[in-house]
This record gives C-alpha cells, structure tokens and sequence, in this order.
C-alpha cells in the first residue's frame, strides 16, 4: 500500500515535470524540472528494491549531471528565453502524434503482457543489494566495467579537447590595454577613462537612468545598451535618450570606421583590434531597437 | 542430233582445263600488283593490266581447244579448288563447260582488246593504272561468275562485278554525277542481288546444295511452286544486274564512266550475266512455265522500253546504253523461251558484245576527238576526219540493226523467229523493237558521221591513235562473221547442248521467213525516216521541246521519277522520321525516365532539410511504427 | 505493480522524444536525452525485480555511467558550437542537408 | 599450363608495369608489347586447340569461395576460343591506333593503355568463364576500364556518354544478378559450374522468368533493338580505339552471353521467346540501317551499323533453337559474324578515327574529295566499308551469308525482311564514302596527309584478315563448327535433325 502511495504520487510529479521539461520556456526551469524528476526517479528505484541505483541516482544525476547542465546554461545565458515558434513545417505536429502513438502503444503492449507477479530480488539480493550487484560488477560484468573505465577517462579527455581554445596570440596585459586605449584616444578622441556610473536623481532602480553631465545633458554614455534595448523594446526609453544613443551609435561607428583605417595602416598594433572589434559588434543591435 | 540432256560433269584436273584457275588467278595478281604497289607501278601499270588480260585469254583459248578435244557428251569438266564453308558449299570448284568457256573467250577476247585501247583512251590519265587495276579486278571477277560450279561462288564474282563496276562508273570521282551514278549503279544492282540472295536462301533449303550439279539435276525433284519462286528470285537478281525493267534506271546513268568501261562492262560483259545465270540456271525455268512466262515479258518490255529511250537520247552513250538494255531484252526473251532459245540468246550476246564493244569504243574515239564531247548535236560530218573509227562503226551498226548476212542478222533473227514459235505476240513486239532499233541506231549515225559540222569551236577532231584503232578493226571483224559462223548450220547450238540442253528439233535458218522480211522492212522503214529527220535535214544544234512522246523517252521512260517518288523520297522521309524517333522517340523514353528519377529524387531530396530534429523525427516515427508493427504481428 | 512502473516508463520515454523533437535549445534537447535515459532505466529497474535477477540493476547502472560520459562530452560540444555561432539552437546547423 | 590464367596474369601484370612507367612513349611501347606477347601465346594455345576433342579444353578449376559453390573456373571450346582471338588481335591494333589519342583525356596517357591491358584480361576472362558467377563478375567488372576510357578520354560529352553506358549496362547486369542468383537457389546443386547447370530447370515458367534476366543484360549489352540508344552516344564520344573494343568485343558479350547461356540453360524458354526476339532482331536490322542512313556524324553512323548487325547476330543465335534444320549453319555464322564484324568494325571506326584525327570533325559535311589527296586512306576505308555491307569476297559476307541461309529454312519472312538490310547497308556505306570520299575536294582537307606508317600497320593486318577469311573461312569454321554442334546438343537439336531433309518433296 505504501508503495502504491509513493509511486501514484511520484509518477504523477515525474510526469508533470517532463511536461514541464518539454514545454517550459527557459532552459532554467527545465533543468529544475528534470531534477525534479531524477529524484523522483531515485526513489522509484529505492521502491523497487534498487537502493544503490537510488543512491547513484541521487549522486551522479542530480548532483553532477544536474550541476553540469546548469553550468553550461550560465556560461550560454541564461536571460533569454527560448522561443516556442516552430519553424520545420509539421515538425511538432507529427512530433506530438509520434509521441502519442508510442506511448500508447507501448503502454498498451506492457498493459496487455500478462506479466506474472513479479518475483522480487530477495534471493536475488541475499546478500544485501550493495555486495551483491558489487559482486555481478565484478565478476560477470568485469570487462564492461574496465572498459566503461576506458570511456569515462576518453570522454574526460574529448572535453578537455573540445572546450580548450588555444589562444593565437599573447595574452593582453593591463598595460597592454591601458596603452591601446590611449592609442585610441590619439586617433578618435574615444574616451580612454572608465564609463560615467549611471543614476542622478533616480527615484527607482536608477541603473536605466542616464547620468547628467556637468553642463545638465545626459550622457548616453552612462546607460547600459542591454537595458536600453530593453526599455526600447518595451516603449519606456525616454525618447532624448534614445536620440542621444543614436547619436553616439553614429559617431562610434564613425570612430570604428577610423580605427579600422589605423589598423590597416598600422597592421603592427594587434592588440588595437579586439578593443574595436566588440565596440563594432554591439552597434547596430542598438540602433535596429532604438528604431 | 540427240543430245537434249545436260551432260554430267567429269571431274579434271590436267592441262588448260585444270588450269582454269590461272584465267582468274592471272588478272586477280594484276589487280593486286597495281593496287598495292601503288605509283611504284605507274610505269607499267597498264602493260602489266593488258599482259594479264591476254594471258588470261591465252589460258582461255588452250582450255577451249582442249575442251574440243573431247566427245560433246564429256564436254562438261569440274576442277575443284578447295574447301569454302562446310555443310554449304563444301568444296569450290570451277565448271569449264561449253557455255562457261565461250562466255570466257568473249570477256578475256573482248577484255584484252579494250585493255589495249584503253592504253591510249586513258593515256593523259593520272590514274591510269588504277584504271587498269580495276579492269583488271572486273575480269577477274567476271570470269568466277562465269566459271563457278556453284551459286555461292558465282555470287562472289557477280558481287565482284558489280564492284569493279562501282569502281569504274566513279573512276572521275571528283564529279559528282560519277560519283552519285556509281553509288545508284551498286544499290539498284544490290536490289537485284537481294533476289539471288534468296533465291540461294530457297534453293539450299530445297535442295540442300547450292552446286549447280546438286542443284540442276534434281530441279524436277522440287514442286512447282517452289521453282517458281526459285525462277522469279533469281529473275530479280537479273534484272538488277542487266538493267531489264524494273531495275533498269542505273545503265543510263553508269555511262558515267570512261567509254571502255562502258564497252567491256555495260555493253560487252557484266550486263549479260543476268542472261547467264537464266541460262544457266535452265533447268530450273523449265520446270515452271509461270517464270519463264514472267522473263519473257519482262525481256520484252525491256527490248522495247531500251529501243524507245534510244530514240531520243542526244548523248551519244546514253543512246548506245539504251540500245544495249534493248538488245538485253532480246536475249532475255530468248533466254525465257527455253532450251530452242538458249543457244540464240548466248549467240546474240557474243555477237553483241563484239559489236556493241565496237560502237562504244567508236564512240570513245569520237569523244576522245571531240573533247569529251557527247552530245551527238555537236557532232556532224565526221566521216571524213575520222575514216576508220567511221568504218568501224558502221560495221558496228550494220550489224546491230540486222542488215543481212553481219553477225547481229543472223543472231537477232533468230531471236526473233523462236519467240514467234512460242508466241506470236511476244515475237511481232520482238520486231517492232527491231524496227525501233533501225531507227534509233540509224539516227545515231547520221547524227554523228553525216551531215554538217556542227562542232564546237574549240574541237579539232582527228582520227584516233593505233593503239585504239586496231582493237576496233578486230572487233569489226568479229562484228561481221561471228553471227554467221555460229548460227549457220546451228554450230553453236550443237556446242552448247551438253551444258544447256537442246530443243528436240533443232531449228532450221530460212532467210526469207515472213518476220524476217517483216524485220528487214520494218529497220529499212526506221533507218529512211531516220535519214528523213537526221541524215537529209538540218540537225537543230539545242535539242526541240519535242512531244510529250519525247520527253517521255528522254526522261528514260519516268523510271528515274517513278523511283525517286516511290522510293528515294519516301525513304528519305522515313530516314528523318527514324532518326527523330530514335533521339526523341527510344533515346528520349530513356533520357525521359532518367529525367523524372532525377526530376523526383530531386524532389525527395527536399526532405533532407539539414533540420536534425527532422531526422530524429523520422527516427522516432520509425520506432513508434515498429513497435506498432511488432504490437500487431505479436497478437497476430 | 509492475506494469504501472513500465507504462510510467514509456509515458516519460514519449514525452522524451516528444520533447527531443520539439525543442530547438540545444541544452533542453539534451536534458531530454536524459530523461529518455532514464525512462529506459526504470525500465531496466522495474524488470530486475519483475524477474528477479540482478542484471536489470546492472544494466541501469552501466547505463548511467555512459549517460555521465555522454553529458560530458555532448556539452562539450554544445560550448563549442556556442562559441564559434553564438548559438545553441540545433536549428542552425542544418549542413547536413548539403 | 593454365594457358588462360598465364593470358589474363601477362595483362594484368602488364597493366601494372605500364603504370609504373613514366615516360609516356615508353608506356606505349611497353603496352604494345605486353600485347603481343598475349597474342603470341594466344596463338600457341589456339594450335594446340584440337577442334574435334572435347568440348572443353584448357580446364582451370579452383574453388573460389565454397560457401557458395563458386568456382573460379575456366575452359574454351571453338566458340570461346575464336572469341578470345579476336580479343587479343585487335588489342595490339587498337594500341598502335590509340598512340596519340590519349594526350588530350583528362588522366595521364600510361593510365589509358593500362586500362586497355585491363580490359583485355576482363575480355579474355569473360569469354572464358564456365562458371556461371564467375562470368557475371568479369561481366560487370570489364564495364569499369571501359567508363574510364569513355568518360577521361572521349570526346565533349564524354560524361553524358559513359554515364549512360554504365547505367544501361548496371541495369542490364543486375537484372542478370538476380536470375543468376535465382537460377543457383532453384538448381539447388550449390554449384555455379554451367555444365551442371544446363538441364536443370525443367520448369517452363522458371525457365521463362530466368531467361528473361539473363535475355535483358545480353540485349542491352549487345545491343538490341530497342536497347540500343546507349552504344551510338558511347561510340561516338569514346576515342577511336575504345570504341573498337566496345563494339568489336564488349558488345559482343552479348551475343555469346545469349548463346551460352540463354540458350543451353533455358532452352524451352528460348524457343517460347524465339519469335519475339527474332522480330526484334529483324526490326533491329532494318531501323538500325535506317537510322545509319540518316546520320552526319560518321561515329554515330559506324555505331547504328552495328546496332544493324547484331540484329543479325541475334537472328542467327535464336535461329538455333529447336527444329530448325539450319541450326548449325546459323549458329556457326552467328559466332563467325561476331568475328567477322570485330574485324570489320574495328577496322571502320579505327580509320575513320584517323581521319576525324586529321581534319577534327566528325561530321560528314565538313569532308569531300579526300579520295584525292589521301588514296591509301580512302581505299582501306572503303574496303573496311564494302566489309560493312557485306561484300562477297570479305569474310563478313561468309558470315552473313550463313546465318541468313541458316535462319531461313524456319523463319522464311524473318529471314526475307533482315536480307533488305543488305540493300541498305550498300546506301549508308557509300553515301557516307560518296560523301566523304568522292567529289571536289573540300578547301579544308587540301592538305589532309595520307596514312603514315604506323596507320597502315594498324590498318593492313585486318584488311588482311577480312580478305583471308572471306576467301578461306575454313580455319575458323573447323573450330567453331563442333563447338557449336555441342552448345546445339544442349538446345536439344542434334546434327542429325538438322542434316535431315524435309524440303524436297518425294516424286512430282
């Protein structure tokens, strides 16, 4: 009875989880939902006469597969979210048929196997679950695990091979960059000094409001473009903002058009090109919401 | 004289008989010296080509003489050569027979004497040895057509012949008209050849042999309807090879070629195999009177037809080419009528191969003088520069309208009188044609020798050369006393009987029998109107629109514009059409399939989007239709 | 009892591949592997104890083995195909098409 | 000795050496060479061939792969036997004709004559294989020498052409695939040895179905109306020389293939398809020279005449079925024709290769007068031609002659209709010589030079032939004459019926 209680509550979480797996829109919470149904999932498998197979479960899934995807969701970001649009005609509608059609039919075939009662573990396991499946590992199964030992270390290694990057050119020190920021200035008048911080006369979380300058005009220079662009996207930028962004987009890529001209009069100053580069790159996002 | 059957064959193989071979074997090397010793041989390339021919007669001649050695019953020698394909023909041999060996003393005697004037026809010739070579293949060849023992082989040489003959009609081969008559020449006679062809498909099938013992002795062994195939296949092979209707179209055109080709192969030799191989094949026409019915219209259609083209000819060898096809057809008449006319028909064209020889190579001469000129318009009062070329020809021409006692008298007469035994009215054609022949023949010579000059500006006529003119006295000679010494007292019948048979009662010469009178009155009418039109009056220098009678003869009958609307234009239309359906039609039901594969993997293709989830979809669907499969073959 | 843990089984194994389908983030694509994987799992589960022997349990437990290797090396992958396209949606690489 | 291990070993390993050999000229030599070695021991096998010994001479037997009863097996009787000599004839000529075809192919020159020592080894195997898998591998492989010297060497659409060489040929021979692989299964004697095969399948409808498999390879491979469209673009667009192989001897498969195996394995099924393709056959003659007629493109033409004369070919095979009395006149002229016809074609294509090579065009208009300035050119090329059209006195006249005389005692009308393709081969010929040949010589081959030596030694030995055996065919019939009574044993006709008489009736 107790099991019957325990499994009618963890099947029906485990299922409401992998919707929400399926259907959630930030990667975020599916993560947290597959979790959920890991340990879900263990405690099936401590039902079931498989307390060692809960306790990896447990271990490995939710502790280090679990964490491995979440890292990975950091480093890739986790502010947007994914869109649910489909693009391959028919894709989720046959997705979904074929998705219905095996489980029913799988779960018509397992209904319909006249499946005897089943026989437990208890001879199977006379010796405690952990010594005895120790002892399968061992013995029967010595040589899938020696070999299971061989893959683990080669996927350990294929990682380390596919995320390292090796690096082209030196690393840029603090003077290396302190220096290619004056060199800057020389050229284009760029400001080589850190940003001006945001927030005079915030009534509220003042990292959207612009600094003003000493003369009373706003620096444009102040806001963050993310927040900009969001604030564009929902119509509450303040439109002198906007233009004064706009203003500077301009005059940046005017700079970034100049820098390029230096970098290819001057091919010697590498370290000039990845300053420009990121300046280039974020421009017109900005400009394409502001519009 | 009793000797009605054909004499059985006695194999030889001693003295000139078993020598036989050398009679082909000699021309053959001189074809092939000269064809592939190449200009080393220029120099004497045309002596080498006479000497062969000459040799060749030589061989000829002591084989004849042999032969007469022998009682008429043993006449008939076989020499066997070697093994050809066995289970066909298993050995080859040579037939040296009365009828095969007069047949070769007139291609190697009147072969030689055109080799010798062909010296100084051809002498300002490039080619000249190449000419030679290919007279030299033509005899050759001729003489295994006359001398095989069996179809096969006489197929090769009548095959030969009528290469030699391509040859010759293009030997100018950078005219296109040559060119073009050669190519007609060849595949108007492969029509005919066709008809022997299966005519030998039906006669191995018969009679499992294709040896003309094999073959002849047993013809009354097949039935009546398979002989008259037999007879009208080989019909067909005839008429292709001496131009008799409807294969005729090609002789007129063939007179293309240098005037001694014209002489030895489309007057003298290669045109008369056809009367030849009916003689030849006698047996086979007697058992069935249907085919022998069938050649005796068909000679005298011809006869007729020849006589009517030559009336209107105003070229010289066209009009000579016509008479030749007319005198064809007297011989293929003969040749219808059975064993009582085998013996005229060969008579006539021995007779006629000396004097046609004759007329053509006067004719060549006269061209030869006149620039190549052959239109007879231009011609005129040539009597007087040309004396012996005039003499010769007209002995030449005495002899063929049949003015009495010359060669074609005695001959054509003959002709006459047997196809009037056998039926009155082949026989009273058989002289109209006659008479047509007085008239055309006569407007021919007073158009060329008589009357004024009417010449080019240019020409300067003068008499032939030695070397030309002395064949052309000796053909004469032929052209006057052959006809008699071999019809008088039925001299030639008598020789001939042991290969061909003989009619049970040989038949008597009256002079003064109502046809021949008939005859003689009818040529007499057509040579005055002749000298009514062309002698007295003026010869208009463009030839008069004339009747549509005119034209009609001048078209050479409509044969050429019924063959060009039956057959070149249609099967012009029917080549576009199969080569159309061949590129669009097969080509294209292939190219047209490979189309729509690639047409419809292109669109399956599309189904390969790159998109992974597209393939893991299928993947899934997959799955999920196997295990709906294992779900209901498990509860099957 | 059996049989619920097997049909609970499928019915997560579908929604898996349902979801494999559906998805277009690389990331989510891959948990959903993983929760096919488990779903075989409890498969492999539910028969060791339906047949009383132990090699369900063992196959389970190989399976997660090569199931922690397989993250490994899939997010690998999925990093470095971020860095170089700044995308993790599996959409993008479509160059199997050529 | 394995005489025809020892033949295909001195080919292979020659097209090995030659692809060691740098030096192009030397390459050619070398290739030369190596093939008249292959000719020279051929010929001192042929006299050791004793015609009315056994069937099968020069056994080689070794198990090749047991689980399926393969044998790498191999014998000659006369028919193979001529085959193989023709092979190895033209080999040596098609390389001293090839000399400078292949500076203009996209793969080195060496490549090219190894490739024909190649094939050469795949022809000589083909002819020789008494196992049937054995032959169906030397079938499809000799296919692959052949792309290559089509599709790297010929002319502008080379690729069109040999691609579509190889897809009829593929579908022909996979079609084949099947019914081999059926025929062992239905045998069930776990051999592929055609002596033991031969009277197997009693079954009318099996043998109906498995004919038909093996009867579509052959007809495509030979090619057969209306299978042909592929052999006039292949023709055309491959070199001179290759072009001689494939329808010299390739094509030729084809009809050896139906012989030996269509007939001797599925004998009820052949005389049921005997009219059919004997229709086929006679339309194939007759469209194929039709076709001929039409073309401008003298390569094309070349290739449609043939398409003419394997319709004769065929007629003579299938006229070796049950009860007809001139079976073994057919089937001898069939095999003879196929002799014949690599010489006389070969010997077309090969000259007509040497004029394209001169002037660059092979377009019939662009040529006139040549007889002027090139004699020795013109007259090989219109004795090769004449052989074409069957001219008495050329040995393919012997041939022709045979099988029509042949076929004729049982399919009369058949017979009658293919004998009109004589008539026609005389139009295409000399329109083509006519036009080429004959009239004003064009301004563009003014200068057009005469055969030098190498041409005329490429050219004489098969004007030879063609001249030798048309007078004295003997040689060759004495061979193929019991080899083809044998194969007629296997069809159920005995020399005996056929020598009998049915066509003279007793008395009148």
């Amino acid at each position: 009875m107790g099991e019957s209680i325990t499994f009618w509550v963890l099947a029906v979480v485990s299922v409401a989880a992998a919707l929400g797996l399926v259907f959630s829109r930030r990667a975020v919470y599916s993560a947290l939902m597959l979790g959920l149904i890991m340990i879900s999932l263990a405690v099936l498998y401590a039902v079931q006469d498989a307390p060692f197979l809960a306790a990896v479960q447990i271990i490995v899934y939710t502790g280090a597969v679990m964490m491995l995807f979440l890292f990975v969701l950091m480093l890739v970001g986790v502010d947007s979210g994914d869109s649910l649009v489909e693009t391959i005609r028919g894709q989720r509608f046959w997705a979904i048929v074929a998705g219905i059609g095996f489980a029913v039919l799988l779960g018509l075939g397992v209904g319909n196997a006249m499946l005897a009662a089943p026989k437990g573990l208890a001879e199977a396991t006379a010796a405690g679950n952990v010594p005895s499946l120790a002892e399968q590992i061992f013995t029967r199964h010595v040589f899938a695990f020696e070999v299971t030992s061989a893959l683990l270390i080669t996927a350990a290694l294929g990682a380390m091979v596919l995320a390292h990057r090796e690096r082209a050119e030196a690393k840029p020190t603090q003077k290396d960059m302190s220096r290619a920021r004056f060199v800057a200035f020389g050229k284009t008048g760029k400001n080589p000094a850190s940003l001006p911080g945001p927030g005079t006369y915030a009534r509220h979380n003042a990292i959207d409001m612009p600094a003003l300058l000493p003369d009373g005009t706003v620096s444009p220079l102040s806001v963050n473009r993310v927040l900009a662009r969001h604030e564009a996207a929902e119509g509450t930028l303040d439109p002198e903002v906007a233009r004064l962004l706009r203003q500077e987009a301009a005059s940046e890529r005017e700079a970034s058009t100049l820098a390029e001209q230096v970098a290819d009069t001057k091919p010697t100053k590498p370290l000039e090109e990845p300053f420009e580069e990121t300046v280039g790159d974020t421009e017109p996002l900005v400009e394409e919401d502001v519009k | 004289m009793e000797a009605a059957e054909i004499a059985s064959i006695t194999q030889h193989s001693g003295g000139a008989i078993g020598a036989a071979w050398l009679m082909i074997a000699l021309p053959l090397v001189g074809a092939a010296v000269l064809l592939l010793g190449g200009r080393r041989t220029d120099k004497f390339g045309h002596l080498l080509g006479v000497l062969m021919a000459v040799a060749s007669f030589v061989v000829a001649a002591l084989a004849f003489v042999q032969l007469l050695g022998f009682a008429p019953g043993e006449r008939r020698r076989g020499v066997s050569l070697f093994e050809f394909i066995p289970g066909l023909v298993d050995k080859v041999g040579l037939l040296v027979d009365p009828l095969s060996i007069s047949f070769c003393l007139l291609i190697t005697g009147v072969g030689s004497l055109i080799h010798v004037y062909s010296i100084g026809y051809m002498a300002h010739d490039p080619n000249r040895r190449r000419f030679f070579a290919y007279l030299n293949l033509f005899v050759a060849a001729m003489l295994l057509l006359v001398l095989a023992d069996n179809y096969l082989a006489l197929f090769v040489g009548w095959e030969g012949v009528g290469l030699a003959s391509y040859l010759l009609i293009g030997f100018w081969q950078h005219k296109p008209s040559a060119a073009t008559a050669a190519k007609k020449a060849f595949i108007v006679n492969r029509v005919g050849d066709v008809g022997l062809l299966i005519a030998m498909f039906t006669i191995f099938a018969t009679f499992h042999s294709l040896t003309f013992s094999g073959v002849l002795d047993r013809a009354g062994d097949a039935s009546q309807g398979t002989l008259t195939a037999i007879g009208l296949l080989l019909l067909v092979g005839a008429c292709g090879k001496s131009a008799q209707l409807p294969l005729q179209s090609w002789l007129l055109d063939a007179m293309e070629g240098p005037t001694p080709v014209s002489a030895l192969i489309h007057a003298a030799t290669m045109v008369t195999a056809g009367v030849y191989l009916i003689v030849r094949s006698g047996p086979i026409f007697e058992g069935t009177g249907t085919a022998q019915l069938v050649v005796t219209i068909v000679g005298v259609a011809t006869l007729l037809a020849g006589a009517i083209i030559g009336t209107a000819k105003d070229d010289i060898k066209k009009a000579l080419a016509g008479s030749t096809m007319s005198q064809i057809g007297y011989m293929v008449l003969a040749a219808g009528v059975g064993p009582a006319g085998y013996a005229f028909a060969i008579a006539h064209l021995i007779t006629h191969g000396f004097f046609k020889a004759d007329m053509f190579l006067g004719a060549g001469s006269v061209m030869h003088a006149m620039n190549d000129e052959v239109d007879m318009r231009k011609y005129g009062g040539l009597r007087k520069v040309m004396p012996i070329t005039f003499a010769t020809f007209l002995v030449g021409y005495l002899a063929i309208i049949g003015f009495p006692l010359l060669s074609g008298y005695f001959t054509k007469d003959g002709i006459i009188e047997t196809a009037m035994e056998h039926s009155a009215v082949l026989g009273w054609l058989a002289v109209l044609g006659a008479g047509i022949t007085g008239f055309y023949m006569s407007r021919l010579v007073f158009m060329t020798f008589f009357g004024k000059k009417r010449w080019d500006a240019k020409a300067h006529p003068h008499e032939s050369p030695a070397v030309m003119t002395v064949p052309l006295l000796l053909l004469s000679i032929g052209s006057i006393a052959l006809g008699a010494y071999l019809i008088l007292g039925n001299r030639f019948m008598i020789f001939l009987s042991p290969a061909v048979g003989a009619p049970e009662h040989l038949p008597e010469f009256h002079p003064f029998s109502a046809p021949g009178l008939a005859t003689l009155a009818l040529v007499a009418i057509g040579a005055a109107f002749a000298w009514l039109r062309y002698g007295a009056a003026e010869v208009p220098a463009t030839a008069p629109r004339g009747s549509f009678l005119t034209t009609f003869a001048r078209r050479d009958l409509y044969g050429d514009a019924l063959n060009e609307a039956l057959f070149m234009r249609p099967g012009q239309w029917l080549t576009r059409l199969a080569v159309f359906f061949d590129n669009r039609g097969v080509d294209g039901l292939v190219n047209g399939l490979a189309a729509s594969i690639g047409g419809s993997s292109g669109r399956l293709r599309r189904v390969q989007t790159g998109f992974v989830r597209s393939y893991a979809l299928s993947i899934f669907v997959g799955a999920a239709v196997l295990v709906g499969a294992w779900f209901v073959v498990g509860n099957l | 009892m059996t049989t619920h843990y097997l049909v609970l089984s499928a019915l997560l194994f579908a929604i898996g591949g349902v979801g494999v389908l559906v998805r277009r983030n690389a990331i989510v694509v891959f948990m959903c592997v993983e929760l096919m994987l488990n779903a075989c799992n409890l498969a492999f589960v539910t028969f060791a104890r339906q047949n009383g022997s132990l090699d369900g349990q063992v196959i389970a437990f190989f399976v997660m083995i090569v199931a922690a290797a397989e993250v490994v090396i899939g997010l690998a992958i999925i990093v470095t195909i971020f860095r170089t396209r700044r995308s993790a949606s599996v959409d993008d690489a479509s160059l199997l098409k050529h | 000795m394995p005489w025809l291990s020892t033949l295909m070993g001195v080919s292979v390993l020659g097209a090995l050496g030659v692809t060691l050999i740098r030096n192009d000229k030397l390459a050619k030599q070398f290739t030369l060479l190596v093939s008249l070695i292959v000719l020279a021991l051929t010929v001192t096998m042929a006299v050791q061939f004793s015609p009315n010994g056994d069937q099968w001479q020069f056994q080689e037997n070794h198990s090749w792969i047991p689980a399926f009863g393969v044998n790498y097996s191999l014998a000659v009787d006369g028919i193979a036997l001529v085959l193989i000599l023709l092979s190895v004839i033209l080999v040596p000529i098609v390389v001293l004709a090839s000399w400078h075809d292949a500076e203009k192919g996209k793969r080195s020159v060496r490549t090219y004559f190894s490739l024909i020592l190649v094939l050469e080894a795949m022809m000589i195997g083909v002819f020789a294989a008494t196992d049937v898998f054995l032959f169906y591998v030397f079938f499809e492989a000799m296919l692959i020498p052949m792309y290559f010297m089509i599709g790297s060497y010929g002319g502008p659409q080379r690729a069109y052409a040999s691609v579509k060489f190889l897809l009829y040929s593929l579908f022909g021979g996979l079609l084949m695939l099947v019914a081999v692989i059926a025929l062992y299964s239905i045998a069930g004697k776990n051999t592929f040895m055609l002596s033991d095969l031969i009277g197997t399948i009693q079954d009318v409808n099996t043998q109906k179905w498995l004919f038909l498999g093996f009867f579509v390879a052959f007809a495509i491979k030979a090619p057969l109306w209306p299978f042909h469209t592929w052999l006039p673009d292949a023709a055309a667009q491959a070199p001179a020389g290759a072009a001689v192989l494939l329808v010299g001897v390739l094509d030729k498969v084809g009809t050896f293939g139906m012989m030996r195996f269509c007939l001797q394995l599925f004998p009820d099924a052949a005389a049921y398809f005997t009219p059919l393709v004997i229709v086929l056959a006679v339309i194939g003659v007759i469209y194929g020279a039709i076709v001929a007629i039409g073309q401008t493109d003298m390569m094309r033409l070349i290739a449609y005449t043939s398409v003419s004369h394997f319709g004769l070919i065929t007629l003579g095979v299938f006229a070796m079925t049950k009860g007809n009395p001139g079976a073994q006149d057919a089937g001898t002229g069939a095999t003879l024709y196929m002799v014949n016809h690599g010489f006389s074609t070969g010997a077309l294509f090969l000259i007509v290769g040497f004029l394209i090579y001169r002037r660059g065009s092979k377009f019939i208009p662009d040529y006139g007068g040549v007889q002027k300035v090139a004699p020795i050119l013109a007259g090989t090329f219109l004795v090769a031609g004449l052989s074409s059209l069957s001219l008495p006195g050329l040995s393919t006249f012997v041939s022709e002659f045979m099988v029509l005389a042949g076929a004729y005692r049982l399919h009369v009308p058949a017979t009658v209709i293919a004998t009109m393709g004589v008539i026609l081969a005389a139009i295409y010929i000399l329109w083509m010589y006519q036009r080429t040949m004959n009239g004003p010589t064009a301004e563009s081959v003014k200068t057009l030079p005469d055969l030098n030596a190498r041409e005329k030694w490429v050219v004489a030995p098969l004007v030879a032939l063609l001249l030798v055996f048309g007078f004295y065919p003997k040689p060759l019939l004495d061979v193929i004459n019991p080899a083809v009574k044998d194969t007629l044993s296997s069809v159920s006709v005995t020399a005996d019926q056929a020598a009998a008489a049915p066509g003279v009736k007793e008395g009148k």
